[in-house]
């Protein structure tokens, strides 16, 4: 390897130890003072040094930037050092309204309370709380908008938006559809015959 | 609803600022959604209104519980899939395509939660640092500093703490009471009495020197010098010593 | 190498990259749930793998336990990154304090406390923190003993501290001609007496 590669990898690993944040490519290049392609480079043999499994710390992509983790096999120990209890799972109104602001974002509250046909100000607020959404404006008549924010994208280790899964995924299959059809206008054709 | 309320109230809520009597007008005209409209706030405004009136007006108060049941009725149907409502004017078959519709919505949006919720769980094994920079990476570093500031200042500050403070005017001076002097007052009173009555020993001292000494009090009680009791409200106070004196007198 | 003790590298560098502060062998030991003897065992290799030169971090071994700090060499490249060099106005807390450090050093910090009449640990520990002042050493009595720093006489344009301004410029009582520092310290006990 050419020594300057091997003092641009010294210091892309020095930077992602120190920066609180993911940062990218260009800020590498710009800090290191190198181009990107030498930042590609020196990037992919951090990687194969920090091959997942052979060192405590990996190197991960997200939220559109390059950024250290420990690896997960650590964590019982970390968590004991630290004292640091796991943060409680989802609720299932949570996931589902953050679900809604990840593929439909911006969106404000009364459009998610007409998607989950129940107001969900407790669902945003605490899912605000925990950083995961944020207001990102306000609508013509004054309704919260939001977004999913950048710790979002961190703590679901995602490298951005697009790495979202493809929601039409989850849409029901045409029997199901056709079963709830069925149901819906049996459970009709009762009532109107009452 | 449509005459002139008698009730004149003020709202400050996220969606609207302005007197409860216009919201109803724009709400009923559509214009804000009720969906966003803190009905609990509303609530909350008119009770601290009926506080600071401290009277009730009965038929303002019937007039307001009328409409906010009103408000509330309305707020709750458009909470829920009107079913009755909305789809009572349709088609059967239409109204089902409706429900179906909102159905496979809701549905697509649970199962993507369903799948975050698990996927977050697979990521929780990752954690990332946050430490503070180095104290190093907090300050400018020699070579890139530049002369920002005025030597000037550094001589005048200086000055300022060669000038000896004026003389302070003591003609107004109130009588202070130091809490460390009540403290060692009632650690004597302590030494001397396994119990006593306050006001036998603090009635005739005037309040400030009373209520310091009530404080001192709660100092000795949480270090476990001393408790007292009070039967009824107001009535006599007794304060009785937990420790012999001996320790007392060597934690003064 | 035998597989617990691999495992135990992995957790040793993922709790020192987590943790702000040293952490000591029996916290690792503890954490990881091995013996001290495995833990140093672990250090040693850790401290091979992260041998000067050879990586972004280093394993330093600092009062307190062990800590991962970032290779010297990759300074430059962090400092452009990250430091936000900050030179915001002084406070006049600050200023006082800095004038008597500059005027009378080496000065301990009771003294400063006892000229301005109140303690100054904020005052002292934010010019520490800015590096401005530093300490040089430590009074009989155990007292930390402050003196300007380099970056100090940079900051303020100062070709040594001989280009310091005469203080008798702005002194409110020329005539008096007893000693600056005991004047200082007289006005200070009155300060402090109100």
């Amino acid at each position: 390897m050419e020594p300057d590669l091997e003092a641009t990898v010294r210091e892309i690993e020095a930077l992602l130890f120190l920066s609180s944040h993911p940062v990218s490519e260009l800020d590498l290049a710009e800090a290191c003072q190198v181009d990107v392609g030498q930042i590609a480079d020196a990037v992919a043999r951090l990687e194969r040094d920090l091959d997942p499994g052979s060192r405590g710390v990996q190197l991960r992509r997200v939220a559109g930037g390059l950024t250290l983790a420990t690896d997960p096999s650590t964590e019982a120990a970390a968590r004991r050092l630290l004292a640091k209890p796991r943060t409680p799972p989802l609720t299932q109104a949570q996931a589902e309204t953050l679900a809604i602001v990840a593929y439909l974002q911006p969106v404000s509250r009364p459009e998610i309370a007409r998607i989950r046909g129940v107001s969900s100000e407790s669902a945003v607020s605490s899912l605000s709380e925990r950083g995961l959404i944020e207001e990102s404006g306000r609508s013509h008549f004054g309704a919260a908008i939001y977004k999913t924010s950048a710790l979002f994208e961190k703590v679901f280790g995602l490298d951005g938006l697009d790495a979202l899964p493809d929601p039409t995924r989850f849409d029901p299959t045409p029997e199901d559809e056709r079963d709830l059809r069925e149901r819906l206008l049996a459970a009709g054709e009762q009532r109107a015959g009452n | 609803m449509t005459s002139r309320l008698d009730l004149d109230l003020d709202l400050d809520l996220d969606v609207f600022v302005g007197p409860f009597d216009l919201l109803l007008t724009i709400v009923l005209r559509e214009e804000v959604s009720l969906l966003e409209v803190e009905l609990g706030e509303v609530v909350a405004s008119y009770v601290t209104r009926l506080e600071e009136q401290g009277e009730i007006e009965l038929e303002v108060a019937t007039e307001f519980l009328v409409l906010i049941a009103a408000l509330l009725e309305l707020k709750s149907r458009l909470m829920l899939p009107g079913v009755e409502e909305e789809l009572s004017e349709m088609e059967p078959a239409e109204a089902v395509e409706e429900l179906v519709a909102r159905m496979l919505e809701y549905r697509r949006y649970r199962d993507a939660g369903h799948e975050l919720a698990a996927h977050l769980e697979s990521q929780r094994g990752y954690m990332y640092r946050s430490a503070p920079l180095p104290p190093d990476f907090r300050r400018v570093a020699v070579d890139a500093a530049e002369a920002v500031y005025e030597p000037d200042q550094l001589a005048a500050a200086f000055g300022d703490l060669l000038q000896p403070p004026e003389r302070p005017d003591l003609s107004h001076i109130v009588t202070t009471v130091s809490l460390q002097r009540r403290l060692s007052v009632l650690r004597s009173a302590l030494t001397q009495l396994s119990r006593f009555d306050f006001d036998d020993e603090f009635g005739g001292e005037d309040r400030l020197t009373q209520a310091v000494t009530i404080f001192a009090l709660l100092e000795l009680y949480s270090t476990g010098e001393a408790v007292w009791e009070q039967s009824e409200n107001c009535g006599p106070i007794t304060v009785r010593r937990l420790v012999p004196s001996a320790s007392v007198a060597g934690a003064g």
